[in-house]
């Protein structure tokens, strides 16, 4: 199963094996883990909330793995990602991919990364000492989407 | 019936997860934002928000697409995993 | 310590707990392993058997990440580099890095691992049943390095 | 003494890991390696490599590079790790 939402935290080993084990086609494994950071625009945080859309985001995910898939030449693939509340140092999300070559593995993870913070419906809220606020979107995530437009006659090399 | 589904800041904001609307002929998104707020005046604030985004048995879509009864509609703010 | 250069296996977690425990600054974090695969040019490789010129490859990868630190607001960076001899599905190289955004982090990793493919003092060489032969660079190797060029004034967004 | 040492492909085709030179004054890359075909002829074929690369107390360096006894000279081909 390439796509897993839940509350429950994930073993990052357990991940990288279940992209790295018997798997002697692919040379090259990506990983990108996102993480419950102390400060957002200067206040200090002390967990993130998230909620999704069930069913919904399920169908994105495995949609944006299909695009990627389009692009470049990949083994496995594997998204993780939390809901619930996440206290600081939690892990919040996991991308992992393979391919025979390293460019393909980077560009496909970031690929994912860009469009699952774009497009998966999830929300997320901040919780300081004695508040919360909604996350908003970010100008920067919609912006890293342009360089997967522009570079679609170079990037299978 | 359409079953109307509210995520993130507008649920909290509507403080309501859901909402059902009997309809007896298919209308657009707009029309189904104007008939909430004649049940509930105090969610037109919300509604109307021009970032809102809508999708339709979940599919992604604009405030043109027309619905039926038995659609699952869904109103969100923009998404902020990851 | 952040560049390790050793016979013994890694492990694919002590790595990524180097980078991510108790950090709670960093948001992200990327990692790539290089595996032994099973094909090369058509050919069914049995193992690889690498080494290198001791002292001149840990200044080099010092130096790469020093590079790196430069470009990117980097947090921790692990480079762990095996060398001797090593059969299909082993292990050969991780590269980890950590920093407040993910775009960095992933940037990072892979200038990383394109200046390491092409400047630190590695040898590799293939072996099939009952044959051997040395790996000769890659051109693609090397022109993966002139993407970190021509970004120069784009990268840091 | 200058201690000159190979790698790779190239170690294997000397078969000689590293060689010991005695020089009185400063000498050339280039000049090393003709130094070493004295010793050993048929080394000819290998040291005179163009994608032969250089570095002289482990730094990357050209053939027009000087170097004095004390050195340590590395000759190996291009780097193929990762």
């Amino acid at each position: 199963m390439s796509v897993i939402i839940a509350h429950k935290d994930f073993d990052h080993t357990q991940q990288y094996n279940y992209l790295s084990e018997e798997n002697s086609n692919d040379g090259a494994v990506v990983t990108f883990t996102g993480l419950v950071r102390e400060f957002s625009s200067g206040d200090n945080v002390t967990a993130l909330e998230l909620e999704h859309y069930p069913g919904m985001t399920q169908s994105l995910l495995d949609d944006i793995i299909t695009q990627a898939k389009k692009r470049w030449q990949l083994g496995r693939v594997r998204i993780y990602h939390r809901i619930g509340y996440l206290p600081i140092g939690e892990q919040i999300v996991f991308v992992g991919v393979t391919s025979k070559h390293r460019a393909e593995a980077f560009s496909a993870a970031e690929f994912i990364m860009d469009f699952l913070k774009n497009q998966a419906t999830f929300w997320k809220k901040e919780h300081f000492s004695g508040s919360s606020r909604w996350v908003q979107a970010k100008q920067s995530d919609k912006a890293a989407l342009t360089k997967w437009q522009k570079t679609s006659s170079t990037e299978s090399q | 019936m359409i079953n109307v589904l509210f995520f993130g800041q507008l649920k909290e904001s509507l403080q309501c997860e859901n909402s059902q609307l009997a309809i007896d002929k298919p209308i657009t998104i707009a029309q189904l934002k104007e008939l909430l707020v004649e049940k509930n005046p105090s969610w037109e604030k919300y509604l109307f928000d021009k970032q809102l985004l809508v999708a339709v048995n979940q599919s992604m879509c604009s405030s043109l697409q027309l619905v039926c009864a038995g659609d699952e509609v869904a109103l969100f703010p923009p998404v902020t995993g990851g």
